[in-house]
């Protein structure tokens, strides 16, 4: 299913303060991958929303807990960027895990919302023997423009 | 780790409003700082709170509930709450959540000290 | 050795490309754990000179290498950041990798001794059965400050 | 990955001069490209070449490498190489390597070109 290895994995403890270098290194790598800006920035912010789900719900805010995050870029059917987080946290019914009506003005509710709201793929499994996997895929906009790989969109050529 | 989830958060009074300007990444580590700073500053029963917004480049859903906590003990306190100055890519997160027409939303401190 | 868990490893592919989403993260890192801008940035020169001398050196450029980054927190004896960088390369007998004279202009051979510069232990490994690990250490200089630690002589303090 | 490794590289002729602006972080990935544009440049036998460097965030010693032997070829075809604009961080790394000396470091392009 994922024929080549990651370009990047990441194990990581299940520690807040660990949110804000996991989305540095995000920004950059998928600024060089063909993402403009505001797909960066969202892409930054489906993973914190994942991993801060991992935290407070897998491991109830334990911080000893381990959370796994590959990056895998795909090419085939379209180019895209494929990212795993996995933990060994509790495990819950993935039908379960849904978005909430927004209409209702209340705190909470709004991570899966925003996670599916900016990526193209978010399908949550359970994991054998335990925990959770999230799947989060996203096509950067550049890339289905104008033919085959001559990445007119993307923003290092929009910038004169 | 060191002191990263405590926050700066500037406080200023001016008459009967609050202006509580966060400084810096809004996400699970930081927010709960904020949270327990709006909380104080709302005890003391101000008029109107306002929310600058323009020294934060990133916020999360932990951000955005801590923002709607509040909404709902403003509503509660007749206090009114602004949301000052924010930043394109936290505006487009209120966007996402729905939540950019349930909030009062102003260009600036200023615009929203006047509304 | 290392009694805790790193806080974050990482794994990569021995790709160019990588180095600049591995800085990224190591500043958002070390700069919450309270290095200041110079040695932050000092860090993530001597993670990047390593992981390219695991490149260019363990891997010859092959792309398909893996590399692990570990990053340590450590209080005892005192407060500091440890980052090991292991490869399944090819090894060489660490007492051969060292910097070179400056005095003699010519392009590299400069990696090493910017290492040792920046860091204050710098130690090459044989790994077991196969490839390098490199340790590197940095206290931050805000952590004891006043006394014994205070760097007098590095490049920084040498400015203004 | 996409196109990483390419850099936008400016450069500007100015009389028998050449001014060459790489923009962005020179590493392991970038310095190729910025090595391959200088040789060409010196191909034309510029008498002054500056590398205005005040674009540059972050530089590794393959950056450095690559302008040692910038300076090398230089030197063996009679023309003044200058390095102008060196942010904080940059100038550091010439000083580590004890290169700070070598190399003709100006404020900025113009005081190279006037030099
Ligand atoms: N990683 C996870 N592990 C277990 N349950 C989860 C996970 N992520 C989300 N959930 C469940 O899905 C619900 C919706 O998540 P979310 O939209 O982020 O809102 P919130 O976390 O504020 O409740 C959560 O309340 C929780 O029950
Ligand atoms: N990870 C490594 N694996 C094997 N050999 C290494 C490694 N890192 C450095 N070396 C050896 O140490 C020497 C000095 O490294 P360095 O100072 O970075 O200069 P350069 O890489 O430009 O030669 C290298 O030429 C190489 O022989």
């Amino acid at each position: 299913m994922n024929p080549q290895p990651p370009a990047i994995r990441l194990e990581i403890l299940s520690q807040a303060d660990l949110l804000a270098p996991v989305r540095a290194m995000l920004i950059s790598f998928s600024e060089r991958f063909g993402f403009d800006e505001i797909e960066t920035g969202h892409l930054a912010l489906a993973v914190d929303e994942a991993l801060a789900n991992v935290i407070r719900h897998g491991y109830e805010s334990r911080p000893d807990g381990r959370i796994w995050i590959s990056i895998f870029l795909m090419e085939e059917p379209e180019r895209r960027i494929r990212i795993e987080i996995e933990d060994e946290g509790r495990q819950t019914d993935p039908a379960q895990i849904t978005s909430r009506d927004l209409a209702e003005v209340r705190p909470g509710g709004l991570g899966v919302n925003i996670m599916q709201e900016v990526t193209d793929t978010c399908e949550f499994q359970r994991r054998t023997p335990g925990g959770m996997r999230l799947i989060l895929e996203k096509t950067p906009r550049g890339a289905a423009d104008s033919s085959d790989q001559n990445h007119a969109g993307t923003p290092e050529n929009g910038k004169q | 780790m060191n002191n990263g989830q405590e926050m700066e958060i500037q406080v200023e009074n001016r008459d009967d409003s609050v202006v509580v300007t966060p400084m810096g990444e809004v996400d699970l580590a930081r927010s709960p700082s904020l949270r327990s700073r709006l909380k104080q500053v709302l005890g003391e029963s101000p008029n109107r709170l306002v929310v600058d917004l323009s020294q934060v480049p990133y916020m999360d859903s932990s951000g955005v509930a801590t923002l709607v906590e509040a909404l709902q003990q403003c509503r509660a306190h007749d206090c009114s709450l602004f949301l000052a100055g924010l930043q394109d890519r936290v505006r487009s997160v209120f966007e996402i959540a729905r939540l950019d027409t349930v909030f009062n939303i102003t260009a600036d401190t200023t615009s929203a000290l006047d509304a």
